[in-house]
């Protein structure tokens, strides 16, 4: 079964999004740590979203489906802000002294932690597209 | 997002509930900022009322830890948080820049 | 009667449960003892599994306060006190002697 | 209905005492405050009868009868230490600085604060007998 919402793409729509997500994904009997970890996933992908694709908030909408297979759980979410080389992103600053540690970043290196697979792809048609994916174990 | 703030001797425990996201994180820097801003940097943040904290809420804490630790002045502590909120914080490598308690008696009585 | 003690950085928290008679006062006067022994003079007594205490039990309580405001360098503070014991305690004229908080943590954070 | 126990005279007896009084005085229906008021004051009048008419633990045995009535509450307490006089009992300390506080004294002044009355007698035959009383309020 495939769950699709339309959010605004502002701050206020990510409590909303959350209760979507655990809604939508309680069939899949996630425990109470990968339930976390996939909203916390998506709150990150929404966020850069607003904050990268969109440059702020209130700039146009954020399409979230969530499928529930036997073994995977599958969220896309979608946009047509402007497209970013995942490539591009610079890894986390490990071992930094507090006072290097530069207040930004993280987001995208907490989503591949989160989840098994985050794939990204954008085409001028469809726009950007982020699959997010996690096993599901029995 | 409410937060109250409780001035102790030594320190203060700043307290909220719900989620620190993006939509909240500047609630919360407010109050933070309230209290460094007063010099005082001595903070433990009880977080036993918060389901969820994203990257933003982090970095939050981070900007404070900074401005506790410069010139040894202080620390902000981090208690009765939850187990989830811990792994993730752990897993994006900032565990490390704050001490952790159970209690928030103990959280207090460390300053 | 069982009494444990913990020790944080500006003071020392006591705890115990049941009755404070002349059968268990000598026990809560042994760990008291030892804490003013030690030279640490700022000691909460938290009471919140405390039923019952009899004038044996303030007397042990006001000879660790005199110790511990001797050269005003410390005190016994109380916390989490059952209403009846607050009552009788005032009743007997002894409740002038203790500062006597709700909470644990303002407790310890009045240090 | 009088319900009537007979205690060794030591500190171990107390908390055995003090359920004891809380048993049989179920019946009068008295608030949680007035409860804990007898208990204490049925337990200085023991202290003081091992600390004082017997001098110590381990010396004699204390009876301990509970009478609940329809408007009050009786309790005698026999003895066979030695005898005293109230009237020499020292008056409590009041306004004395902590450093002045004398640390004893008070379990006598307690008992006549928390009970409507606190009767003494002493006889050759019957030893010493102590009756406190509480007003039962409906
Ligand atoms: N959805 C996106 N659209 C455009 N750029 C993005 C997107 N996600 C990430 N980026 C780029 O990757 C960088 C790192 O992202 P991230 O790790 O989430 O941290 P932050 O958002 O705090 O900068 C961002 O600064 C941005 O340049
Ligand atoms: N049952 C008793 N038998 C003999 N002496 C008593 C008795 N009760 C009280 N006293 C005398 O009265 C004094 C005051 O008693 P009290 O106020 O209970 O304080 P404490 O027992 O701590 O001395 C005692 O020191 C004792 O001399």
């Amino acid at each position: 079964m495939q769950r699709t919402r339309v959010f605004p793409g502002n701050y206020k729509s990510l409590a909303e999004i959350s209760s979507f997500i655990e809604q939508s994904i309680k069939e899949a009997g996630l425990d109470t740590r990968d339930v976390y970890a996939v909203k916390l996933a998506v709150d990150e992908a929404c966020c850069n979203i607003i904050d990268h694709a969109y440059g702020g908030e209130h700039k146009g909408e954020m399409e979230i489906s969530v499928q529930v297979e036997t073994d995977c759980l599958k969220i896309e979410l979608r946009d047509q802000g402007k497209p970013f080389n995942p490539a591009d992103v610079p890894p986390p600053q490990f071992n930094a002294t507090l006072e290097e540690l530069e207040e930004h970043g993280a987001g995208y290196y907490l989503m591949k932690k989160l989840m098994d697979s985050v794939h990204y792809e954008y085409s001028p048609q469809t726009g950007n597209r982020m699959i997010l994916k996690k096993r599901i174990k029995n | 997002m409410e937060v109250s703030i409780t001035q102790y001797k030594r320190c203060d425990v700043v307290k909220a509930a719900g989620r620190v996201d993006s939509n909240t994180a500047p609630s919360l820097a407010e109050a933070l900022d309230s209290i460094t801003e007063a010099g005082r940097f001595k903070i433990v943040f009880d977080m036993k009322d918060i389901s969820f904290v994203s990257s933003k809420g982090w970095w939050v804490l981070i900007d404070t830890q900074k401005k506790c630790k410069r010139y040894k002045r202080g620390e902000l502590v981090l208690v009765n948080i939850h187990k989830e909120i811990q792994e993730s914080l752990n897993l994006v490598g900032l565990g490390t820049y704050f001490q952790i308690f159970d209690d928030l008696t103990a959280a207090v009585g460390s300053f």
